[in-house]
């Protein structure tokens, strides 16, 4: 457990960055009610901020953490805190500029493109060629869809606290994303199996929680009218976050270095 | 300096020195650092009789000869197989310097013992409150050199310590102590900062 | 000199540790205990290099050098003015400023009530000598004698001045005495019987070598300074060959490993001997010489021996022991280098004269690059003055009474006429070292009075009435040699005593002050003396005259190395009754053993027990010490059983479960580790106290005596390496 | 031209007695846990018979460190001379460095919250000094070359079970073991 804070960092800016992406592009479809998503941007600042903060509880000289851009150069972490400050500056300024629509729009498209860069940083971070289960493209794989799972599904339930109703087509995509993570999951653990420390119970259970059942809610209640979306929408949040963060804790401590004369 | 504002003060020397004698390895001085301290901090203070097996938790935490459960020692705080003499205790040590002075048992028990900690904030109090007439800068510097003890040292580990004690010591008596200790060391640290 | 000694030693003052200038009188505050006193800024930082020696039970006994500021001990290195240690140190002697400031050492004189308790009470030095010396006064008013009094010590600080401690005891009158030892007394007597004593070359002497037999010996983990002087010899075309059980980290280096079968050495150098008759490689005009009962011991080869018959006992193949014969016998010169773990078994005093026997049979004896190399006590003929004390007047000395130190339980509570009522134990800690830990355990029990003398607590201490906090070397004054190598290091005091500890002749000489304050002239140990007149009487003209010193303040400028009798035996002249080589010794008849190198029948594996367990030294510790450290048990700090895949296949273990090692007596539980460098029918348990774990393999070990060890230390030993066990998966 | 410094280890003369560990943390009284050098014991599959071969093995002073690559407060610089140094002070204790290097060679002290590791005695090897690793094996069995030189290039870079090269080309040399001929008993 010593590596939560980083486990927190990543899904929570994965989060932000995905439902920032999401509001985006749901608001220029003008398929998004305008109060709600001034609401959603809001927590998308909140949920970044925070994440940014577990980051640097996770350093042993937090006080020193400005230094981390330090060698944007050559390391991936220096570029991953730039972008995500960046992109952090953005949210800040779509929430605060929401009224005015053109700025809106600027600054909406500004940083759906910086939120993508920065979650494939984050990826490259991990893409250590010392960790040979990382040195694949796992990691920004991993980190891409955990945004496109949790990003809609953020942006989906507060559109649902707000009444509004959720529309059909955030449930495909997310059931769809969940599809593509459980594929992507898969692969990894038959490829990199011997080089993991997996386990078994445990990954087992975070596929059924995380993947599993919330597809076959979304399944189930896709079939059904759309009033049967609202009160699923709650577990298939619970469930989600609960699974991804099964999924990325495995990600830190499963990893297995190479072993000295092992 | 008002009248009560110099008892107020004198009242912390007394605290110091009878948790310089408990820490010295007079165990029966821990029932008096309870009242002085309850006293101070206008807290109720609790019906403690001294057990007889107090001494030997006293030991068991502090003295030896097994491995100690709360070693009172700055430089050994952090985990208990670290040891003494380390870069805390030379710190330490020139601290003592700068006012001055030196533990007679030098080299022999280590300078970051809690009883010598208590007993130097004691005697830089003392110093304070005698040249209370005097200019206001020689008064200040021991004072300075009072809070800074305080915020650099003691408070630093002594919590880390004194939580070891509540959860380690087995008799009552003994947890008392720590715990009055640590709430009278946390005001302190307040009013220093 | 290493460039960072600021001082040279010369400014170090003559005697004691001066006390640093004490500042204005009086007292800073205003209440009773005084703690703080003014100094000045200079005072502050000092450094310098102090000459220290590794007092340690081991061959290197290093001299070392000690880099101390303000007083504060920062690190320690090997001296380079000793050729033997080469300015390099073990890990273990590395780890010192571990020891010296580990926050588990015992600070204080403390009293446990309720002995295995638990429950300790400080108490000072004053209340400690009072309590102790009453309890002696008593026994002996009771008793008529002191001989209840029981003092057990042996290797834990071989420091010459520290043979204080059996002064003390010899002060008050006689005592009851733990002799012997555990740890080479078979090969000593069967060195003793064939030679007159043990007595082996220069061990830098070893690059001289062309042949090189290391058999039974580990000096990769136990003499790591002589694998040095090992690889030199390989460098100048020496042949390295090991013969061991298993396959140690010495036979990892040589160039022909051979395992034998333990216990069987003496059927191997039987074997050997048969072949050099048959092929008439031989030196006979040294024996003629230098040799007595050589005819007979050729006819019992050639009667009894085949080489078919030491290929079955040893199970080496035949002509692997013909060639290892062959290339002994015709390269000169050959040494060979006998090990103590090779003699911890009930034959192996008989299997160390079969394999001198070998070594003289081919004349490579007395020369330079030869020998059969045991140990040596030839560095060690000081006055003992702090040892030989004279009872108090008006008692006749009958002796002291021995108890053998290797049965120490049973042998305590035996005891009779009279009984065994105090226990004062030093530089030892039997609950952890001794056979049947669980019959010393009664023997503390059955106790009025247990004082213990320690650094640490461990299970001796724990069973202990009172704990005295001894000083480490750095805290102490002292002289060390050793039993391998021939050089001579003063050990200086470093730094002042840490809390209230004290050394041994301090403890010797406060204590007999109490004793004649409660009753005048009880106790004839002198009750003061500094330092430096404690060495010199330790000295004597022959020990100047061997290392042409003319004064041992000489010391302080650096060790010195013997300058005579560096090749054992070159003069010829044998210490035996006859003055030559005994391949017959009636000493040995008169003492119960074969006149005759002969072999001796090794001990057989008990059917329900069929596995043999192997417990020699580790390589990071020296019995009960150093793995207590940090920085030991940073490296490994998880008892392990090494086990062959086979052997584990066959109880379906895996490397990484736990198991149990067990038998009558005991039970141990370890991690199995896998490895084919032991054999089927042999498990290796490594001898280590671990201070946080209650593990001790010697619970399994039974008080079997090996054949020889009487003659010269007063015991047998202790057949260590012949404890047969069961495993199975916990 | 300024040297090329790089640590040779002869596991021939190693005798896997640790003291090059305890010599290195005599010299800094690094914590327990903070161990910058560690002998490491290789396979017995390695070898065609059972020894016991040990490898001794601090910071490898790579041509390209991961650490220095994915350090973002740039605590770590290559001096000229080869030898990867640490900044304390730079550090923030993010411990990547310790995922990315492939030896695991990067130590994280809790008490500093910094990461530190082997600077092959940077200090004493200016005052003209040994690192005290070296001077502290009792085999000489380590030390510390130029790989400039000619004769060092043949050295083997590599041994089984030492993790591959390309990642980082570390700098490190090794004399492999030879093993002896061995009479087993009981193999049959």
């Amino acid at each position: 457990m010593t590596e939560l804070p980083l486990v927190l960092f990543t899904l929570l800016s994965q989060m932000a960055a995905g439902a920032f992406l999401t509001l985006h592009i749901m608001q220029s479809q003008n398929k998004m009610d305008d109060i709600v998503g001034k609401s959603i941007a809001k927590v998308i600042v909140g949920i970044l901020g925070f994440g940014l903060l577990c980051s640097t509880s996770h350093l042993g000289d937090p006080m020193g953490a400005y230094r981390a851009i330090s060698n944007i150069a050559s390391s991936w972490l220096s570029r991953e805190i730039v972008l995500f400050g960046g992109f952090f500056v953005l949210t800040f300024g779509y929430y605060y500029k929401w009224e005015d629509k053109t700025l809106r729009r600027i600054i909406g498209t500004l940083g759906s493109f910086l939120a993508v860069i920065s979650v494939i940083a984050s990826g490259l971070v991990y893409t250590l060629p010392a960790r040979p289960a990382w040195d694949s493209p796992f990691p920004v794989a991993f980190f891409m869809i955990s945004a496109l799972v949790l990003g809609p599904l953020l942006v989906t339930t507060i559109a649902s606290i707000k009444k509004t109703i959720v529309c059909k087509k955030a449930f495909r995509f997310m059931m769809m994303m969940l599809v593509i993570d459980f594929l992507c999951f898969l692969m990894f653990i038959s490829m990199m199996g011997d080089i993991l420390s997996m386990n078994h119970i445990f990954i087992v259970a975070r596929v059924m929680i995380g993947m599993v059942v919330p597809i076959c809610l979304i399944w189930w209640s896709l079939q059904k009218e759309h009033d049967k979306n609202l009160n699923i929408l709650p577990w298939v949040f619970i469930l989600i976050i609960l699974g991804e963060f099964m999924g990325r804790l495995s990600f830190y401590q499963d990893v297995l270095p190479y072993t000295m004369f092992g | 300096m008002k009248k009560d504002e110099v008892k107020h003060w004198e009242e912390k020397v007394v605290i110091y020195q009878w948790l310089a004698k408990y820490y010295q390895g007079q165990v029966e001085a821990g029932s008096m650092c309870i009242h002085e301290i309850a006293k101070y901090m206008r807290v109720d203070e609790p019906v403690l009789e001294l057990e007889e097996t107090a001494e030997y938790d006293f030991n068991r935490l502090f003295v030896g000869p097994t491995k100690l459960l709360a070693p009172p020692f700055e430089s050994v705080y952090r985990s208990k197989d670290r040891l003494v003499m380390q870069a805390e205790t030379l710190a330490v040590r020139k601290k003592y310097a700068e006012a001055g002075l030196e533990i007679q048992k030098k080299h022999t028990i280590p300078d970051d013992h809690m009883s010598f900690e208590l007993v130097f904030l004691n005697y830089l109090l003392i110093e304070y409150l005698q040249n209370l007439e005097k200019t206001k800068g020689e008064k200040l510097c021991y004072l300075q050199l009072y809070q800074m003890f305080i915020k650099e040292h003691l408070s630093v580990w002594a919590f880390g310590h004194l939580q070891d004690v509540i959860e380690k010591a087995q008799t009552e008596y003994c947890r008392q102590v720590a715990i009055y200790f640590s709430a009278f060391l946390k005001a302190e640290k307040m009013a220093s900062s | 000199m290493d460039k960072k000694n600021v001082f040279s030693r010369r400014a170090f003052l003559k005697g004691s540790f001066t006390a640093i200038l004490v500042g204005t009188g009086t007292s800073l505050i205003n209440f009773d205990f005084p703690t703080f006193r003014k100094i000045t800024a200079a005072e502050l930082s000092r450094l310098k290099v102090v000459q220290s020696a590794c007092p340690r039970n081991c061959y290197d006994t290093c001299s070392i050098l000690s880099t101390v500021e303000d007083g504060v001990l920062k690190k320690v290195e090997g001296d380079p003015k000793s050729s033997f240690t080469r300015g390099k140190l073990c890990a273990k002697g590395l780890s010192y400023t571990r020891s010296v400031y580990s926050p588990d050492r015992i600070k204080y004189p403390m009293r446990q009530v309720g002995r295995g308790s638990g429950n300790w009470k400080r108490i000072s030095w004053d209340e400690a000598y009072t309590d102790i010396a009453k309890q002696i006064l008593k026994i002996k008013k009771e008793y008529g004698t002191t001989l209840p009094i029981c003092l057990n010590k042996y290797s834990g600080n071989l420091n010459i001045l520290n043979y204080g401690i059996e002064g003390m005891m010899s002060s008050i009158g006689d005592t009851t005495r733990a002799t012997g030892t555990p740890c080479w007394p078979a090969g000593i007597d069967a060195q003793t019987f064939d030679f007159g004593t043990i007595y082996n070359n220069d061990p830098e002497d070893i690059v001289n070598s062309k042949y090189l037999i290391i058999w039974g010996a580990n000096p990769s983990w136990c003499s790591v300074h002589s694998m040095h002087f090992v690889k030199e010899a390989k460098k100048r075309g020496c042949k390295l060959v090991v013969i061991d059980p298993i396959v140690t980290q010495t036979a990892s280096k040589a160039d022909l490993f051979i395992q034998i079968k333990p216990s069987t050495d003496g059927a191997l150098a039987l074997g050997m001997a048969k072949y050099i008759l048959d092929n008439n490689l031989h030196d006979a005009a040294w024996l003629a010489q230098n040799s007595k009962g050589a005819k007979e011991f050729f006819d019992y080869v050639n009667e009894n021996i085949t080489v078919t018959w030491a290929a079955e006992k040893t199970g080496i193949p035949k002509e692997v022991i013909e060639k290892l014969a062959r290339e002994y016998a015709t390269t000169k010169p050959a040494n060979i280098w006998i090990g103590y773990g090779m003699q911890r078994h009930t034959n192996g005093g008989q299997n160390v004269r079969n394999i001198d026997a070998l070594a003289a049979m081919t004349g490579n004896i007395g020369k330079s690059g030869g020998g059969a190399q045991y140990a040596q006590l030839q560095t060690w003929g000081f006055q003992y003055n702090a040892m030989v004390q004279k009872p108090p007047s008006g008692i006749e000395s009958k002796g002291n009474r021995s108890i053998n130190i290797n049965n120490f339980g049973a042998e305590v509570l035996n005891a009779a006429e009279p009984p065994i009522k105090m226990l004062w134990i030093a530089c030892r800690s039997p609950l952890t070292q001794d056979p049947e830990p669980d019959m010393v355990k009664k023997a503390f029990e059955a106790m009025d009075l247990v004082v213990t003398a320690d650094m640490y607590m461990n299970p001796t201490v724990a069973m202990s009435d009172i704990v005295l906090p001894v000083t480490t070397t750095f805290e102490s004054t002292g002289i060390s040699v050793s039993y391998w190598h021939y050089w001579l290091a003063l050990n200086e005091q470093a730094i002042k005593p840490m809390y209230e500890t004290k050394n041994d002749v301090t403890i010797a000489m406060e204590l007999s002050e109490k004793l004649n304050e409660l009753e005048q002239g009880s106790c004839t140990y002198p009750t003061s003396g500094d330092w430096d007149s404690w060495i010199s009487k330790e000295f004597n003209p022959a020990i100047y005259k061997q290392f042409g010193m003319k004064d041992w303040q000489e010391l302080k400028e650096g060790p010195k190395k013997a300058q005579t009798g560096l090749i054992a035996w070159q003069d010829g002249k044998f210490k035996t009754p006859s003055g030559k080589y005994e391949f017959l010794s009636e000493n040995a008849q008169k003492d119960g053993h074969p006149v005759l190198p002969i072999y001796v029948e090794e001990m057989q594996a008990p059917k329900q027990y069929p596995l043999r367990c192997l417990s020699p030294h580790w390589k990071l510790s020296i019995n009960s010490q150093f793995q207590n450290l940090d920085w030991m048990a940073a490296i490994n700090n998880e008892p392990f059983v090494e086990i062959h895949p086979k052997t584990a296949q066959k109880y379906n273990i895996n490397s990484g479960d736990k198991v149990s090692i067990f038998n009558e007596r005991g039970e141990v539980n370890l991690v199995a580790k896998l490895t084919e460098t032991t054999t089927v029918d042999t498990v290796v348990v490594y001898e280590i106290w671990y201070k946080d774990k209650k593990i001790n393999i010697n619970t399994t070990l039974k008080a079997i005596p090996s054949d020889m060890g009487k003659k010269a230390t007063g015991m047998p030993g202790i057949a260590f390496h012949d404890n047969f066990v069961a495993i199975k998966k916990v | 031209m300024a040297k090329k410094l790089a640590f040779l280890v002869n596991c021939e003369a190693c005798i896997g007695c640790h003291a090059c560990e305890n010599a290195c943390k005599n010299e800094y009284q690094q914590e327990a846990s903070v161990r910058w050098r560690k002998v490491y014991p290789m396979q017995e599959k390695s070898f065609d018979v059972p020894v016991r071969v040990h490898v001794s093995l601090a910071c490898n002073h790579c041509e390209e460190p991961a650490c220095m690559k994915v350090c973002p407060a740039k605590a770590y610089t290559k001096r000229e001379d080869g030898i990867v140094i640490h900044d304390n002070e730079a550090c923030i204790g993010c411990k990547l460095c310790m995922m990315a290097c492939p030896y695991q060679v990067p130590c994280y002290d809790k008490n500093l919250g910094k990461v530190t590791k082997c600077d092959m005695c940077a200090a004493r090897q200016d005052d003209g000094e040994l690192p005290a690793c070296v001077k502290g094996c009792p085999m000489d069995a380590l030390a510390v070359i130029d790989l400039q030189e000619e004769k060092y290039q043949k050295l083997k870079a590599s041994l089984p079970g030492y993790p591959k090269n390309e990642i980082t080309h570390p700098t490190t040399r090794f004399v492999a073991a030879t093993v002896g001929k061995q009479i087993r008993r009981g193999e049959e």
